[in-house]
C-alpha cells in the first residue's frame, strides 16, 4: 500500500469537501468552491495546522516524558494528579500561564522583550516542518532541508540575546551572554560532524540521508560524530551539563528571569521545541530515521502509520538519555565547556570527517565491493 | 585525602560513567514503586504506614513508634481538667488562655486552656505539665486556615479533638519525688480563706487556730483565726494559692 | 595549661592583670582596657593562644564588659579574657589588627550593646534593620508583646 | 559591576544577601550582608526561663537544633553547677551524632544541587528523613526537638528505638557509598571543585575559621576529641581531615565525619542497650528538671534565686565549633547569653576565599562553607 | 527524679532483640490505583466544569472553570528559604513527598510564580523586600502563610527585629499552623488553597 502521505490526505479532504459541497450550493458558488487554488490553500492551511498540532502535542508530551522520568530517577513520582498519570499537567500549566499577567519591567526595552520570546518560539517551531518524520511527513522534499534546518536552528542565540539583554537585569544579561558564547562555540562542531553525515551519505537532504541508512545506521561508521553531535546538542539545548545559561545556583533563572507569564510560556515551550527537534536531527542523521533494520519482522513494520511510530520511539529514547544525563551530572563551568568547545570538540568532528572519509574510500576499493553499496 | 575513607579514586578513568551507572541503578529500583508517599491518600499516621517508611521496593525500614509522640494537636478533657493553669504558666509562647468554659459553679467559674496555634511552638511543655493528663498532644498535623481567627482552638475544639480518639504520645513524664511544697508564713497569715476557696485540687484545708488571749497592753491582730494546711500528696504545685494570697504569706520551700 | 601558669607567664609584663580559674577552661583574665592590644598580642604570641573564638559584650548598666574568648591548639584549652569600660561613652580599641577575624564580632557588638570600636575598617551594622537606632542589648531595651496580637490579662 | 546575590537567591540556602563585583564572569571582592534573619534570640533568652530557651536555641539553627540545644544546656549546667546522669550523656551524645548526620545529609542536599547535581538532592533529603524519623520517634519533633532539659535529657529511649536506629545506620552507610559514585566518581565533580574556594591552614586559623573548613585545610581539630563533652571521650572515633582546602576536600571531610557519626553511633547505640539509668539528675530544682513548674514571669509571685555564675561551654557543632557564654545574676532568667556561630565566622572571611574565582564558582564554595543563616543572624 | 515511667520497659523490650517491628512491604494502595485515584476524581470534577461552563454560557463565562482548572493545578511557588519552615518546605519537594506531583513547581524567579510561600520568620530588614518580590509576581497570586512565625511572628514575635505577621505585609490566603509545619501540612495547605481557587467566583 502507498504510504500515506500528510499533505496527500488533506488534499484529498478538502478537495472531496469542498466538491461535495459545490455539487450542492447554486452555480456562482460552485464554481468559487471547485477552484483549484482555494483547495490548493486550504488543504496547505489544513496540512499546517495538523503539522503545528501535532508537533506541539508532541512536544507537552515530551515535557510530560521529562518530568516522569526525572521523577523515577530522583526517586519520586513526578507530576501525577493533574489527569491520568499527570498527563494533563503541562496543558495546566500551559493555560495558568495564557491567563497570567503579561508585563513588562519599567527599564526593559518594549520592543525586544515582547519580540524576542515571539521570534524564538517561531524559529524553534518552524523546525518542525522542515523536518521530515517519516516519507510524506515533510512539507517538501528540499534538497538542502539539513542546511535549512541547521541555520534556522542557530538562529536562536541571537533571540535568546535580545531577550536577555532587553530585559534589563543583570542576570539575564549574563545568561544571555553565556548562551550566545556557548551556542556559537558549539555551532562549529555540530556543522562539523554533520559534515561527516553529508559525506557519508553524499546528499543535504534530509530524506535521502535517511534513504541511505536503510541498509546500516551511521552510528556505527561515524560513532565519534554521534559524540560530537550529541554534546553540541546538549550544548545547545541548554541542558545539564551544559545549562549554564539558566544556571539556577548563580543565575536565578539565568536569561529568562524577567519572563513571566506567556512570555516564559513561549520561553519554555519553544526549549523543549529544540530538544525535541535535537533528537529529531539525531535520530535523523545516526539513528536511521523512520527505517527499521531489515531482521526486524515486516508486522512490526507494516502498520500504518509504521514510520512516525518508530521514529517517535527512537526520539524518546534518545530525549531518555539527555534526561538520564540530566539526572546524574553536575554543571560544568563557562569556561570549561568552551575550552571543550574549541579544544576538543572541533578536532574530534575533524577527526569524524576524516573516518567518514575513509569509510567512503573503503567502499570503493574492491576488498569491501562486499558491502552494500550507498544510495543507488 | 582524608584517612581511612573508602572514598572513590580521585583519577576518573571512566569519566563519568560511575554516576550514569548509578543513577540508572536508582532508576531501576523507583521504576515501579519511588518511595514516594502519596499524602492525601496515604498517611504515615494510618496505621498501615505507621512504624515503617519504605525507601525502595523490598528495603522498609521501620521507624518506631514515629506517630505516636509526634507534637501535633492538643486534645482536652474538659471534665477530668480542674482548671490548675500550669498549662498556661508552662507556655513558653504565652499561646494559652484560660477560658470560662460552661459547667462550674458561678462563684468559680471553670477554666479551660484555649490554644493560639498562631503562637504555640508544639514544645510540649504545658501537657507536660498538666498534673491530671487531660491535656496531651495528638499526632493531628493538618492545621491550615484561611482565616486567621481560626487558628484560635477554644476548649470545645480542643474536646473534639479529644473525641477524635487520635493517637498519643506513651511518654508521661513522671512527677519528682522531692519536690518543693508550699510554706506558710503564719505571722501574716490573716485566714481569710483565699488560698484554700481557689485551691483547683482542693487539697487546702482550713484549721481552726486556738485564739491566744491578749495579754495587757498587746493588741492581737485583726485576722481570723484560720491557718491553711496543705495535703501535700494532693497539691499539684499550681501556685493558684500563692498568686490569691492577699497577704504574700504562702511561699515556695523545701520541707524542713 | 592552667590559670597559675597563665598568671605566672604573664605577671611580668603586665603587672596589672588578674587571672582568675574559671572551671573547664585555662582561667580568665581580668584586665584594664587601655591593654587590649598589648595583651591579646601577647597572648597570642607568647602563650599560643592563637584563635580567636568570641568577642561578646554584657551590658552591667554602669558599666560594659567585654569578653574575649581565645583557643590554643597546643594548650587544646580555651582562655577567657574580659574588660570593663565605663557606660559613659563606651569606646575601645579595635582587636583586628592581632585577630582578623573580631571583625564582625565587633561590628556585632558595636551595634547590639553600643561599644565604639576605634580603628575599626569597617563598623556598619550587621544585623539590625537600616537605619535602626537602638542598641537592643542593653538592659534598658524593653521587649513588649506586640499590640495587635496581644493575649488577654490572664486572671489567675 | 556590583551584583547582589540574595536575599532571594538560590544560592544563599537561606537569608542573605552576597554582593558580588564581578569583571565578566570573575569575582573582584565580595561583601556579605547579613541580619535577614536576625530574630533576637539572645535577648529574647534574657526574659526566658532555662527550659524555656531551648525552644529558642531549636530554632536558632534549624538543621542542627539538638546540638544547639545540647550547646546551651551545657553552658546553663554549667553556671548552675548541675551534674547530669550519664545515661543523660550517652543519650545526648547520640542526638548529638544523629543531628550531625541529618545536618550534614541536609548540606550533602543543597551542596550537590549548588553544581547542578539534579537526583541527589532527592536523594540526600530522601535519606534525612530517616534520621528525622528516629527523632521524631523519642523527641516527637521533626526540626524542633526541645528535648534537653537542664539537667538531663526529657525522656529516656522509647522500646526498640536502638535497634531501628541501627537499621538506619546500615542503610546510611551503604548510600554513601552512593553518595561517592555520583560525586567523586565523576570527572566534571572534580573539574568544577578541585583547588576551588582554597583557604590554607594558616589563613583559616588567622581569620578564626572551624569545622570541617578548617579541617580540610590539613588541621586536626575537633573539640569532641581535644575537649571532650558529654560522652565523646569514651567513644572511639578519628578526626576527620583533608589536605586540599578546597571544595573537593571540605567534601571528603563532610563525608568522612558521616561515616565516623556511624561508627559513634554505633558505639553509642550498644552502650545505651547495656546501661540502664535515670536520665534526670537529683539535684536540679524543681523547676528545671520538672518542666511543668510555674514559671516566674514579672507580676507573678514566684521569684526565685540562683547561684550567680558564669557558664561558658563549647561543642562541635555540624558547622564548627559554637560558642555560649551564659552569664547568671541570681535571677531566674539569664543576664546575658551570648551565642557564638562557626557559620558567623565562617561568611564573615568570605573575602579570603571568593575573590578570585569565578561567578559560576560561588555556589560550590559558598555551599561547602554550608551556611544556616539561623545561627548567623540569631 | 524526672525519669521516665517507659525506661524500664524500654530497656527490656529493646534488649530482648525480638520484638517484631511493624512493617509493611506491600504497598497501602496498589500502583494502578494511586495512578488513577485523582483521574477519577477527575471525571465528575470534569463533568462539573461542562456543567458549568453550559449554565454560564449565557453570562459569557465559557472558559473561566478552564482556567480556574488550570490556575489551581499548577501553582508555582517561590523558592526561597526564610527559617526552620524553609527546610521542611525544602522536604515536601524531596522524595518523600514530592510536592510536584500537584504541579507544584518552585521557579527562582518572583516573575514566573504565582504563589508565595512565606516559610519563617520575616524580619523588618527583609520586610521591604518580601513586598517587592510580591509585587513583582505577576496576577493572579496567592500567598501561604507557613508557619507561626509567619501566621503571627511565632515564639519570637516579641522580639524587635521581627514582623509580627506577614498579614501586615501582604494579603496571605491560607495559614499554616505548626512550628514547623510537617511537609504534609504544607501539602495540605496547597490543597486548601487550591479548594479557595476552586470556590473563588471571579
Amino acid at each position: 500500500m502507498a504510504p500515506l502521505s500528510l499533505y496527500g490526505v488533506s488534499n484529498s479532504l478538502v478537495s472531496t469537501l469542498l466538491l461535495h459541497l459545490a455539487a450542492v450550493l447554486p452555480a456562482p458558488l460552485s464554481t468559487l468552491l471547485s477552484n483549484g487554488d482555494l483547495i490548493l490553500l486550504l488543504s496547505v492551511l489544513v496540512f499546517c495546522g495538523t503539522l503545528l498540532g501535532a508537533s506541539l502535542l508532541n512536544t507537552i508530551l515530551l515535557i510530560w516524558f521529562e518530568r516522569k522520568m526525572l521523577g523515577r530517577f530522583m526517586d519520586r513520582r513526578g507530576a501525577m494528579h493533574v489527569g491520568y498519570a499527570g498527563l494533563l499537567q503541562n496543558f495546566a500549566d500551559g493555560l495558568k500561564l495564557f491567563r497570567k499577567h503579561t508585563f513588562r519591567p519599567q527599564d526593559a526595552d518594549p520592543l525586544g522583550f515582547f519580540s524576542a520570546p515571539t521570534a524564538y518560539m517561531v524559529a524553534s517551531i518552524v523546525m518542525f516542518g522542515i523536518l521530515p518524520v517519516s516519507t510524506g511527513w515533510s512539507a517538501g522534499t528540499l534538497p538542502l532541508s539539513l542546511l535549512l534546518a541547521l541555520v534556522v536552528f542557530s538562529f536562536a542565540p541571537l533571540f535568546i540575546f535580545l531577550g536577555a539583554w532587553s530585559s534589563a537585569n543583570k542576570y539575564s544579561l549574563i545568561g544571555g551572554m553565556r548562551s550566545a558564547a556557548q551556542m556559537i562555540a558549539y555551532e562549529v562542531p555540530i556543522l562539523l560532524a554533520v559534515v561527516a553525515v553529508v559525506l557519508l551519505s553524499g546528499s543535504f537532504d534530509l530524506t535521502t540521508i535517511v534513504n541511505e541508512q536503510r541498509n546500516y545506521w551511521f552510528w556505527g561508521p561515524l560513532f565519534l560524530a554521534l559524540i560530537v553531535f550529541v554534546a553540541g546538542m546538549l550544548a545547545e539545548m541548554e541542558r545539564i551539563p551544559f545549562d549554564l545559561p539558566e544556571a539556577e545556583a548563580e543565575l536565578v533563572e539565568g536569561w529568562n528571569t524577567e519572563f513571566g507569564g506567556m512570555l516564559f510560556a513561549f520561553f519554555m515551550l519553544a526549549d523543549y521545541a529544540r530538544a525535541l527537534v535535537g533528537s529529531y536531527l539525531i535520530v535523523l542523521l545516526f539513528l536511521g530515521g523512520w527505517t527499521l533494520p531489515s531482521w526486524v519482522p515486516a508486522p512490526l513494520t507494516n502498520f500504518p502509520l509504521a514510520g512516525i511510530f518508530w521514529f517517535q520511539v527512537k526520539t524518546y529514547l534518545v530525549f531518555g538519555v539527555f534526561i538520564w544525563i540530566r539526572a546524574s551530572l553536575p554543571r560544568v563551568r563557562t569556561d570549561q565547556l568552551l575550552r571543550v568547545g574549541w579544544m576538543r570538540m572541533i578536532p574530534l568532528s575533524l577527526l569524524s570527517i576524516v573516518l567518514a572519509a575513509l569509510v567512503v574510500l573503503a567502499k570503493c576499493l574492491p576488498v569491501f565491493g562486499c558491502l552494500p553499496s550507498m544510495g543507488s | 585525602m582524608s584517612e581511612s575513607t573508602t572514598a572513590e579514586s580521585n583519577s576518573s578513568v571512566l569519566w563519568v560513567a560511575k554516576p550514569l551507572i548509578t543513577a540508572a541503578r536508582q532508576f531501576g529500583k523507583s521504576l515501579l514503586r519511588p518511595s514516594t508517599i502519596v499524602y492525601p491518600f496515604e498517611r504515615l499516621e494510618d496505621p498501615k504506614f505507621r512504624g515503617a517508611v519504605r525507601i525502595a521496593p523490598g528495603k522498609p525500614i521501620g521507624v518506631g513508634q514515629v506517630w505516636d509522640n509526634y507534637r501535633g494537636v492538643h486534645a482536652l478533657n474538659i471534665e477530668t481538667c480542674i482548671s490548675c493553669n500550669l498549662c498556661a504558666f508552662s507556655c513558653p509562647d504565652l499561646c494559652i488562655d484560660m477560658v470560662t468554659v460552661p459547667g462550674g459553679d458561678p462563684k468559680h467559674p471553670k477554666k479551660c486552656p484555649q490554644i493560639d496555634y498562631g503562637k504555640c511552638s508544639y514544645c510540649g511543655f504545658c501537657s507536660d505539665a498538666c498534673p491530671e493528663g487531660c491535656l496531651s498532644m495528638t499526632t493531628r498535623y493538618e492545621l491550615s486556615v484561611s482565616k486567621r481567627s481560626d487558628m484560635i482552638y477554644s476548649p470545645q475544639r480542643l474536646e473534639e479533638v479529644f473525641k477524635a480518639k487520635l493517637p498519643m504520645s506513651p511518654i508521661r513524664v513522671e512527677r519528682p519525688k522531692n519536690e518543693d511544697a508550699i510554706l506558710l508564713d503564719p505571722p501574716l497569715c490573716i485566714g481569710c480563706n483565699a488560698c484554700a476557696r481557689d485551691c483547683p485540687t482542693k487539697c487546702i484545708t482550713m484549721v481552726d487556730l486556738p485564739k491566744p488571749v491578749a495579754k495587757a497592753g498587746e493588741k492581737l491582730p485583726k485576722r481570723i483565726w484560720k491557718e491553711p494546711v496543705v495535703n501535700d500528696s494532693d497539691c499539684v504545685r499550681c501556685g493558684t494559692c500563692i498568686s490569691v494570697c492577699p497577704k504574700e504569706c504562702l511561699f515556695w520551700g523545701t520541707h524542713r | 595549661m592552667e590559670a597559675e601558669e597563665v598568671g605566672a607567664r604573664l605577671r611580668e609584663r603586665f603587672p596589672d592583670v588578674v587571672v582568675e580559674p574559671f572551671p573547664g577552661t585555662a582561667g580568665r583574665i581580668r584586665f584594664p582596657a587601655a591593654r587590649l592590644i598589648e595583651l591579646l598580642t601577647e597572648v597570642r604570641d607568647g602563650l599560643g593562644f592563637d584563635h580567636l573564638g568570641q568577642v561578646g559584650a554584657i551590658d552591667w548598666v554602669e558599666e560594659r564588659e567585654l569578653f574575649y574568648t581565645v583557643w590554643s591548639d597546643r594548650a587544646k584549652q580555651y582562655l577567657f579574657l574580659s574588660t570593663r569600660i565605663p557606660a559613659g561613652e563606651p569606646h575601645l580599641e579595635s582587636l583586628t589588627p592581632v585577630f582578623p577575624s573580631a571583625n564582625w564580632h565587633e561590628r556585632e557588638a558595636c551595634e547590639l550593646v553600643g561599644i565604639t570600636f576605634d580603628h575599626h575598617p569597617d563598623l556598619r551594622p550587621l544585623l539590625t534593620p537600616t537605619g535602626y537606632q537602638f542598641h537592643p542589648l542593653l538592659r534598658s531595651f524593653r521587649l513588649h508583646e506586640p499590640e495587635e496580637l496581644e493575649v488577654k490579662v490572664r486572671d489567675v | 559591576m556590583w551584583i547582589n546575590m540574595g536575599p532571594q537567591h538560590p544560592m544563599t540556602h537561606g537569608l542573605w544577601n552576597l554582593r558580588v563585583k564581578i569583571d565578566g564572569e570573575l569575582v573582584l571582592d565580595v561583601d556579605p550582608e547579613m541580619g535577614y534573619l536576625h530574630r533576637g534570640i539572645e535577648k529574647i533568652s534574657e526574659d526566658r526561663h532555662y527550659n524555656e530557651i531551648i525552644t529558642l536555641m531549636d530554632r536558632t539553627c534549624y538543621v542542627a537544633g539538638m546540638a544547639w540545644e545540647h550547646l546551651f544546656i551545657q553552658a546553663a549546667e554549667h553556671a548552675l553547677h548541675i551534674q547530669v546522669p550519664e545515661r543523660a550523656q550517652w543519650i545526648r551524645t547520640m542526638s548529638e551524632e544523629f543531628q550531625r548526620v541529618a545536618s550534614h545529609l541536609m548540606w550533602y542536599a543543597a551542596f550537590v544541587q549548588d553544581i547542578g547535581l539534579m537526583s541527589p538532592f532527592l536523594y540526600g533529603m530522601r535519606d534525612r528523613d530517616l534520621v528525622l524519623d528516629l527523632f521524631q520517634s523519642y523527641t516527637g519533633g521533626r526540626l524542633t526537638y526541645e528535648y534537653m532539659r537542664v539537667g538531663g535529657v526529657r525522656n529516656d529511649l522509647p522500646p526498640g528505638f536502638t535497634d531501628q536506629a541501627r537499621k538506619v545506620c546500615d542503610w546510611l552507610s551503604d548510600r554513601f557509598v552512593e553518595y561517592d559514585r555520583l560525586c567523586l566518581g565523576s570527572d566534571i565533580f572534580h573539574r568544577r571543585c578541585d583547588n576551588l574556594g582554597v583557604l590554607k591552614a594558616s589563613e583559616c586559623i588567622r581569620y578564626g575559621i572551624t569545622g570541617p573548613m578548617l579541617r580540610s585545610a590539613g588541621v586536626a581539630r575537633d573539640l569532641r576529641k581535644d575537649r571532650p563533652y558529654a560522652a565523646y571521650g569514651q567513644v572511639d572515633f578519628e578526626v576527620a581531615v583533608a589536605d586540599g582546602a578546597d571544595v573537593t576536600g571540605r567534601y571528603l571531610v563532610r563525608m568522612e565525619e558521616l561515616r565516623q557519626s556511624l561508627r559513634i553511633l554505633r558505639q553509642t547505640l550498644d552502650w545505651l542497650d547495656r546501661n540502664a539509668g535515670p536520665v534526670m539528675a537529683e539535684n536540679v530544682p524543681r523547676w528545671m528538671g520538672a518542666p511543668y513548674a510555674p514559671v516566674g514571669r514579672e507580676g507573678y509571685l514566684l521569684k526565685r534565686e540562683y547561684p550567680k555564675g558564669v557558664g561558658f561551654s563549647a561543642i562541635e557543632e555540624p558547622h564548627g565549633e559554637a560558642l555560649a557564654y551564659v552569664v547568671n545574676e541570681g535571677g531566674e532568667h539569664p543576664y546575658r547569653v551570648k551565642l557564638k556561630s562557626p557559620v558567623f565566622v565562617n561568611i564573615a572571611a568570605a573575602r579570603q576565599y571568593l575573590v578570585g574565582y569565578r561567578v559560576a564558582d560561588i555556589p560550590p564554595i559558598m555551599g561547602s562553607v554550608d551556611v544556616c543563616v539561623g545561627e548567623v543572624d540569631r | 527524679m524526672g525519669s521516665v515511667s517507659a525506661a524500664p520497659t524500654a530497656l527490656r523490650a529493646a534488649t530482648n532483640a525480638e520484638m517484631p517491628l511493624p512493617m509493611i512491604t506491600e504497598p497501602a494502595v496498589s500502583f494502578v490505583e494511586i495512578e488513577t485515584l485523582r483521574a477519577r476524581e477527575f471525571v465528575p470534577a470534569a463533568k462539573e466544569a461542562l456543567g458549568s461552563m453550559l449554565s454560564e454560557q449565557a453570562q459569557g463565562k465559557l472558559i473561566r472553570p478552564m482556567f480556574n482548572w488550570a490556575g489551581r493545578n499548577s501553582l508555582f511557588p517561590l523558592h526561597w528559604g526564610l527559617a526552620c519552615c524553609a527546610i521542611e518546605f525544602a522536604a515536601a519537594f524531596g522524595a518523600r513527598w514530592d510536592a510536584e506531583r500537584f504541579g507544584v513547581v518552585p521557579r527562582s524567579s518572583p516573575r514566573q510564580c504565582d504563589l508565595l510561600i512565606v516559610n519563617g520568620t520575616v524580619t523588618w530588614k527583609v520586610a521591604h523586600k518580601l513586598i517587592a518580590l510580591y509585587e513583582q509576581m505577576p496576577e493572579p497570586k496567592w500567598v501561604i502563610a507557613m508557619g507561626n512565625c509567619a501566621t503571627g511572628g511565632g515564639p519570637f514575635r516579641t522580639a524587635y527585629s521581627v514582623v509580627p505577621g506577614v498579614d501586615k505585609l501582604v494579603p496571605v490566603d491560607v495559614y499554616i499552623a505548626g512550628c514547623p509545619p510537617r511537609p504534609e501540612a504544607l501539602l495540605d495547605g496547597i490543597l486548601r488553597l487550591e479548594q479557595l481557587i476552586k470556590e473563588r467566583k471571579e
